[in-house]
C-alpha cells in the first residue's frame, strides 16, 4: 500500500469522522429529546474517538469510549431517567415564542468565537509534523507518575470528592422522603 | 418519555383508583403486577405503587378467575356439587372433596368405614405431597432457579400415577364419596405408594442439596417478609403460612377429624415468620406426610370402602354444619346451611388462599420488587381457591 | 472482617458447589422424558375416558340399560340425556306416568333388581353424552343401578369442533358390536 | 491480488470482520442449541429433538421463526432508539472479536491495546439495554433498563481490576503476547492469579447477564425487563449479542488465564474452542442450577467483595512484580 | 485542498466546531441534563485540540495525551457531580428546566 494511498484514506477517515462529529453534535444541541441528545453526543464521542486513531493514539481512543461512552454518557441516561423529562424538554412551545430572540443570541455566542478561532487557526498555523510514533503505555505511566504525579493525585482526589459527593447528596434524598 | 403518556393511557378502574399514598412526592410508578404476569400463578392481578425499586403500596385485585362455586352449591344438589370440589383448589383438590363429603356427613349423620377413612388419609396425603411439590418447584421458579421444578415434577408425575390409579383423574380428582370413598384400593396400589415413599426419601436430600442450602436462596428468603403472629391473627393466616410464624396450628392435630389422632405426626413450625421458616415448614410437612402414609398403609383396615347403608337421596334434614380439614394452604372450612331440601340453602367455602394472599399486601409494603415477589411465592396461593 | 464472616463464606460458596454437583449428576442420569408418538405411558389401564354403555351380557346389541334416568338426574353439568319409549299393550295411563316418573324402575343401589315388568318394556332409543360439559366426575358410572355405564379408554380421542364431543352413546354401542360380531364372522 | 489485499493490515482486519460475522451467526445457533440441550438434560428430559437429527436444525427452525415475526413497535415509544438499541448491542460485540487469538495465527487484528479495545466496547453493551428499556415505552423495561446500568457499572470496576492483575503481571495488553507467556499448563495464569480468575468469572457472568445475575431481564420479576416488547428479529439480535458476548468472555478468560491457544497434539485453534466452551458450559450450568440474587444483593457483592478482594489482589500483583524485578 | 489546510489545522477545526456547537447548547438549552451534554461536547473538543497539538507539533507528545486523559477524568466526576446536583435540583423545584429553579426571580 502507497504512501499516497494511506494518505487520501487518512483523509477519507477525517472526512467520516468529521461528519460524525457534525451530525452527533447537532443532534446533541438541536433534538427536542434528550436521549436522542445523549444519542448524539455518544456518536460525537465516536467521532472524536476515531480521530484519535487517525492521530495515532489509540489508547486514548479506547479510554475515549471507555470512560466516555461507556461511564459518563451512562451517567447521563441516568440523570435523564430520574429527572424524568420527557421529550419537548428543551421546551419546544417555549422555543417557538423565544425563537427569533433566543435561537439568534445562541448562534451569536456559538459563531463569535467560532469564526474568530477559525481565522486564528487558519492564518496562523503552524507547520504540521509528520505522525510522530505512538506513545507507549509505559511512558504515559512515566509520565503520570513523573512529573504530572501531582496532577493525577489531584483527579484522584476529585474524583473521590465527586463519588463522596454524589453519595452524600444521594443520601440526603433518601432521608427528604 | 413515557410517564406522561403512559398516565394517560391507563384507563383501568382499579389503576386510576388506586388512591397514592398521600406521603409519596409525586414521582412513584402505579406497577400492574399481573393478570397475566410469569409470578402471579395465573390470573392474580397486583397494583402496586413503585418509588424506585421499593413498593410503596400494593393491593390485590381479585375476580379474574371467579366462577361462583359458592353460589353453584345453591343450585345444584348435595351430590351434583361434589365434583365443584376438586376444581376449587386444583392442587389439593382431595382435602377439598374431604372438607366437603366431611360436612354433608356430618349433616346427614353419614358413618364412613374405617377403611374408607384410611384410604382418604393416604391419598389426601399424597396429595399435599404433591401440592407441597408444586409449590416448591414454582417458588424457586419465582425466584430464578429454573431446574428444581423439573425435579418436582417428576416426582409429581408419580403420585400422580397413583392416584390415577384409583381416582381415574390426574389433577381434580372428584374421589371421596358420602359415606367413603369411590373406589377400593388394590395391593398394587399399597406396593406403588410404599416404592415411591422410598424413592422419595431419596429426592429430598437433592432437594435439600440443591435448594434449601443454597446461600443464594437463603440470602431471597430469610429475614424477608416476616409475619408476626398478631398479623396471622388480624387476617386470618392458617397452614404453613401460620406455622411459619410459630403458631402450631393444625386441623389435623387441633380439631381432628377421622383417623389423624391414631397416627403420629409431628406439626412443624417456624421461629420467625420470614420466607424461608415457611419454606421450611412445607418441607418438614411433606416428610410428616410421608409418616402418616407409612401409618396408614400399615394400619389399613379389610372391610367396604363405601358405607353399605346409605339413603338413596342425599336429603339432609333442617340444620347447619361446618367441618373444616388441613388443605396444603391451610384450614378449608366448608359451611352448609339445609332447609331440608335435595340442595343446600346456603353454601360458604372458607380457602385458605384468600386469607393469606391479603397478608401480602402489608407485608410488601416497603420491600423490593424482588421481595415481594418472594413473599408472595411463600405464601403458597392458588388463584381459583381465593376467587370462589 | 472476623473468621467467622470467613468461614461463613467459605460455606455459602460450598452451598453453591453442591448444587452444581447435584445438577452434574442429574446431568448424566437418563432422562425420564417418554416421547409420545414413539412411546407410550404403561398407566393407560386406569385412565377414565368419557363414559360408554355396557352391553348385556349376552346381546352385544342391546345396552344393560334400564332407562332409570339416574344418570342424567345425578349428571352436575347435565350432558346425559336418554330418550326411550315403551312397547306392549296393557299399560294404563297410571303405569305409563309411573313408569315415566321412573318411581317403580330400580333404586339406585338395589342392584338393579327391576320391578315386575307388567308386561311392557322399554327401548332405549337415544342416549346422548355431551362430553364438552362432562367433568368425569364418575357419578353416573357409580350410581348406576345395572351397571350400564363404564368408562372408555380412549385416550388420544381428538377433535376440532364441538360437535365431535357429542356422542351417540346407543349408536357407538351398535357399530362396536357391529364390528365385534364382524370380527367374529371373520 | 487477493491475497496482496488481505496482507495489508486493513484487508486483513475487514477479512476478520467478514469472518467473525460469519462465526457469530453460526456461534448463535450452536449456542442455542448446546444451551437446550444441557438443560434439557439437567432437567432430565431430552430437550430439542424433532427437527432434523437430534434436533440440530431445532435453532435454524428457531432463527426462521424469529424471522418471520412481525416487527411491533409498541405504542408511544420512541421507534428510532428503540430499532437502534439491538444494533447498539450487536456491532461492538462483534469488534470485540478483533483482537482475540483464536490461533497462532488465527488473530483478527494483533494490537498492543487488544484487552482495552475489547473492554471499552463491550461497555457500550450496558447503553443498549438503557436504549432498549427506555425507547420501548414499557414500565418493566424502564426498571430493567435501570437495573442494567447499575449492574453493569458497578461490575466492570472488579472486571477491570482483575484483567490489570494479568496486565501487571505479564507488562502487556495485548492478548497474544499474554497467551504466549503462557507455555505449558503449569505456566497458566489460573494458577498465579487464581482469586483473579473468580472476580473475573463472576463478574463476567454479571456482565453479561446471564443467571444468577440476569437481573435486568429476570423474567420472574420484570417479565422480561428491557427485551419486553421487542418481537422477531429485534429479540434475536439481542439474544444473538448475549451469546456472543458470552463467547467473548469466556475467550478473554480463556487468553488470560487458561494459556489460551496452549495445548498439547491438537491445532491451537481447537484448544482454544475446547476451552472457551469448556467455559461457556460452566456458564449455563450456573444458569440452571442457580436461583437469581436480588438487586441489593448482587451490588454488595460487588461493592463489599469482589472489588475489594480485587484491588487487593492487584496491590499484591503489583507488590511482588516490584520485589521479582 | 488550500496550502493551510494542514492536519493540524483541520483537527483543530474540528475541535473548534465543537467548541461552538457546546456553546451554542449551552446557550439554547434550558434543562440541566442538556447543559451537562453541551458541556461534554465543548470538553472533547478541548481533548481533541490538546491532542492534535501534541502530535502534530515539536510540542512535548506525551503531555498532550496525559492532560486529554485528565480532561476524562475531570469529565467523569464532572457527570457524577452534576448527577448528583440534578437529581437534588430536582427533588427541590420538581423539575430541572433551568429558567424555572432561579428563586431570585422577581
Amino acid at each position: 500500500m502507497g504512501e499516497a494511498l494511506q494518505q487520501q484514506l487518512a483523509y477519507v477517515g477525517y472526512g467520516l469522522y468529521l461528519l460524525l462529529i457534525l451530525a452527533g453534535g447537532l443532534a446533541a444541541v438541536m433534538s427536542t429529546s434528550l436521549v436522542r441528545a445523549l444519542m448524539g453526543l455518544i456518536l460525537t464521542l465516536f467521532g472524536v474517538a476515531g480521530m484519535f486513531l487517525l492521530m495515532n493514539a489509540p489508547f486514548l481512543a479506547f479510554m475515549q469510549i471507555l470512560i466516555y461512552v461507556g461511564a459518563v454518557s451512562v451517567l447521563i441516561f441516568f440523570a435523564i431517567m430520574l429527572t424524568k423529562t420527557p421529550e419537548g424538554e428543551a421546551g419546544a412551545e417555549n422555543m417557538l415564542e423565544w425563537i427569533g430572540l433566543r435561537a439568534g443570541l445562541a448562534v451569536l455566542a456559538a459563531l463569535t468565537p467560532a469564526i474568530i478561532m477559525a481565522t486564528l487557526i487558519v492564518k496562523k498555523a503552524p507547520a504540521a509534523l509528520a505522525l510522530k510514533p505512538e506513545v507507549t503505555l509505559a511512558q504515559l505511566g512515566e509520565f503520570l507518575t513523573g512529573p504530572f504525579v501531582l496532577a493525577f493525585e489531584l483527579i484522584s482526589v476529585v474524583l473521590l470528592a465527586a463519588m463522596a459527593g454524589a453519595v452524600v447528596l444521594g443520601f440526603e434524598r433518601r432521608k427528604g422522603k | 418519555m413515557p410517564h406522561d403518556a403512559m398516565s394517560k393511557l391507563v384507563g383501568d378502574y382499579y389503576t386510576t383508583h388506586f388512591s397514592p399514598d398521600p406521603t409519596s412526592e409525586g414521582d412513584t410508578l402505579i406497577l400492574n403486577l399481573g393478570p397475566q404476569h410469569p409470578s402471579t400463578h395465573g390470573v392474580l392481578r397486583v397494583v402496586v405503587e413503585m418509588d424506585g425499586e421499593y413498593i410503596r403500596r400494593s393491593e390485590p385485585v381479585l375476580g379474574y378467575i371467579h366462577r361462583m362455586h359458592e353460589k353453584m352449591g345453591e343450585v345444584k344438589t348435595y351430590l351434583q356439587y361434589l365434583p365443584n370440589m376438586g376444581r376449587v383448589d386444583y392442587l389439593h383438590a382431595l382435602a377439598w372433596n374431604w372438607a366437603y363429603v366431611g360436612a354433608v356427613e356430618k349433616l346427614m349423620g353419614i358413618k364412613v368405614p374405617p377403611r374408607a377413612e384410611y384410604i382418604r388419609t393416604i391419598t389426601c396425603e399424597l396429595n399435599r405431597i404433591s401440592s407441597h411439590l408444586l409449590w416448591w418447584g414454582a417458588y424457586i421458579l419465582d425466584l430464578g432457579g429454573i431446574t428444581p421444578i423439573f425435579y418436582a415434577f417428576a416426582d409429581r408425575e408419580r403420585i400422580m400415577d397413583i392416584l390415577q390409579r384409583v381416582t381415574g383423574a390426574r389433577l381434580t380428582y372428584c374421589y371421596y364419596r358420602f359415606g367413603g370413598v369411590s373406589a377400593d384400593i388394590d395391593d398394587d396400589f399399597i406396593k406403588e405408594t410404599r416404592e415411591f415413599l422410598q424413592h422419595f426419601k431419596t429426592r429430598l436430600p437433592i432437594y435439600h442439596g440443591l435448594v434449601t442450602g443454597n446461600v443464594i436462596l437463603r440470602g431471597r428468603c430469610e429475614d424477608i417478609g416476616v409475619l408476626p403472629v398478631e398479623m396471622c391473627r388480624r387476617y386470618g393466616a392458617t397452614g404453613p403460612v401460620l406455622r411459619g410464624s410459630g403458631v402450631a396450628y393444625d386441623t389435623r392435630r387441633f380439631e381432628p377429624y377421622s383417623v389423624y389422632d391414631q397416627l403420629e405426626f409431628d406439626v412443624p413450625v417456624g421461629k420467625n415468620g420470614d420466607a424461608m421458616d415457611r419454606y421450611d415448614v412445607r418441607m418438614a410437612e411433606m416428610v410428616q406426610s410421608v409418616r402418616i402414609i407409612e401409618q396408614a398403609l400399615d394400619a389399613l383396615p379389610d372391610g367396604p370402602h363405601v358405607s353399605p347403608d346409605l339413603p338413596d337421596r342425599f336429603i339432609p334434614d333442617k340444620g347447619e354444619v361446618y367441618f373444616a380439614v388441613e388443605g396444603a394452604r391451610g384450614k378449608i372450612g366448608v359451611y352448609i346451611l339445609s332447609d331440608g331440601t335435595a340442595k343446600p340453602y346456603r353454601l360458604k367455602l372458607r380457602s385458605p388462599s384468600f386469607s393469606n394472599l391479603h397478608v401480602f399486601a402489608e407485608l410488601a409494603q416497603g420491600t423490593l420488587l424482588a421481595d415481594a415477589i418472594s413473599i408472595m411465592g411463600s405464601l403458597d396461593l392458588v388463584i381459583p381457591e381465593i376467587d370462589r | 472482617m472476623s473468621m467467622k464472616t470467613i468461614g461463613q463464606t467459605i460455606k455459602s460458596l460450598w452451598s453453591l458447589i453442591v448444587g452444581l454437583k447435584i445438577t452434574t449428576v442429574e446431568f448424566c442420569r437418563p432422562q425420564i422424558t417418554v416421547h409420545f408418538p414413539r412411546k407410550e405411558v404403561t398407566n393407560l389401564g386406569t385412565y377414565r375416558g368419557h363414559i360408554d354403555l355396557v352391553p348385556l351380557a349376552n346381546d352385544a346389541q342391546t345396552p344393560r340399560c334400564i332407562m332409570c334416568g339416574y344418570c342424567a338426574d345425578t349428571c352436575p353439568s347435565g350432558c346425559i340425556s336418554l330418550k326411550f319409549h315403551m312397547t306392549g299393550e296393557e299399560v294404563n295411563p297410571e303405569q305409563r306416568r309411573r313408569l315415566l316418573l321412573g318411581l317403580d324402575v330400580a333404586v339406585p343401589r338395589s342392584g338393579g333388581k327391576t320391578p315386575p315388568p307388567d308386561k311392557i318394556e322399554r327401548v332405549l332409543d337415544k342416549f346422548d353424552l355431551n362430553y364438552n360439559y362432562c367433568s368425569l366426575c364418575g357419578l353416573c358410572v357409580q350410581g348406576c343401578p345395572v351397571g350400564s355405564l363404564a368408562f372408555s379408554r380412549d385416550v388420544y380421542l381428538v377433535g376440532r369442533a364441538r360437535q365431535d364431543f357429542e356422542f351417540d352413546l346407543l349408536g357407538r354401542l351398535k357399530s362396536r358390536a357391529g364390528t365385534n360380531s364382524g370380527k367374529a364372522a371373520a | 491480488m487477493i491475497i496482496e489485499l488481505l496482507a495489508t493490515p486493513l484487508g486483513h482486519t475487514v477479512a476478520a470482520l467478514v469472518a467473525i460475522l460469519a462465526f457469530l451467526g453460526l456461534n448463535g445457533l450452536v449456542m442455542v442449541y448446546m444451551e437446550r440441550k444441557v438443560c434439557g438434560f439437567i432437567q432430565l428430559r431430552p430437550g430439542p429433538f424433532e427437527v432434523g437429527p437430534r434436533g440440530l436444525l431445532q435453532p435454524v427452525a428457531d432463527a426462521l421463526k424469529l424471522v418471520g415475526k412481525q416487527l411491533v413497535t409498541p405504542q408511544g415509544a420512541d421507534a428510532l432508539l428503540f430499532w437502534l438499541a439491538p444494533f447498539i448491542s450487536f456491532a461492538p460485540v462483534a469488534i470485540c472479536f478483533l483482537p482475540i487469538p483464536f490461533g497462532p495465527i488465527a488473530t483478527g487484528m494483533n494490537m498492543n491495546l487488544g484487552l482495552l479495545l475489547i473492554l471499552a466496547f463491550s461497555g457500550l453493551n450496558a447503553l443498549s439495554l438503557v436504549l432498549a428499556g427506555w425507547g420501548s415505552n414499557n414500565k418493566y423495561g424502564l426498571l430493567g433498563a435501570a437495573r442494567a446500568v447499575a449492574q453493569s457499572v458497578a461490575y466492570e470496576v472488579p472486571l477491570l481490576l482483575s484483567v490489570l492483575a494479568i496486565a501487571f503481571q505479564v507488562g502487556s495488553l495485548n492478548l497474544s503476547t499474554i497467551v504466549e507467556g503462557q507455555k505449558g499448563i503449569l505456566s497458566w495464569n489460573l494458577f498465579y492469579q487464581p482469586l483473579a480468575f473468580v472476580i473475573y468469572f463472576i463478574s463476567a457472568t454479571a456482565e453479561t447477564n446471564r443467571a444468577p445475575f440476569d437481573l435486568p431481564e429476570a423474567e420472574s420479576e420484570l417479565t422480561a425487563g428491557f427485551h419486553t416488547e421487542y418481537s422477531g428479529m429485534g429479540f434475536g439480535i439481542f439474544f444473538l449479542a448475549e451469546y456472543s458476548y458470552m463467547i467473548v468472555v469466556c475467550a478473554v478468560a480463556t487468553a488470560l488465564f487458561l494459556g489460551g491457544y496452549d495445548g498439547p497434539f491438537a491445532p491451537g485453534i481447537w484448544w482454544f474452542l475446547a476451552k472457551v466452551f469448556f467455559l461457556v458450559l460452566i456458564l449455563m450450568f450456573f444458569r440452571w442450577t442457580f436461583p437469581r440474587v436480588r438487586f441489593d444483593q448482587l451490588l454488595n457483592i460487588c461493592w463489599k467483595w469482589l472489588i475489594p478482594l480485587g484491588l487487593a489482589n492487584l496491590i499484591a500483583t503489583a507488590l511482588v512484580m516490584k520485589l521479582v524485578q | 485542498m488550500i496550502p493551510a489546510m494542514n492536519p493540524l489545522v483541520l483537527f483543530h477545526l474540528a475541535a473548534l466546531l465543537l467548541l461552538a456547537l457546546g456553546l451554542y447548547g449551552i446557550t439554547i438549552r434550558k434543562t440541566l441534563v442538556g447543559m451537562l451534554i453541551s458541556v461534554e461536547l465543548m470538553l472533547n473538543g478541548a481533548g481533541l485540540a490538546l491532542v492534535a497539538s501534541a502530535r502534530l507539533t515539536p510540542a512535548l507528545d506525551a503531555l498532550g495525551q496525559v492532560g486529554t486523559l485528565l480532561v476524562m477524568g475531570l469529565a467523569a466526576a464532572e457527570a457524577t457531580l452534576v448527577l448528583a446536583i440534578i437529581l437534588v435540583v430536582f427533588k427541590r423545584f420538581g423539575t430541572s428546566d433551568s429558567a424555572k429553579i432561579s428563586t431570585l426571580r422577581g
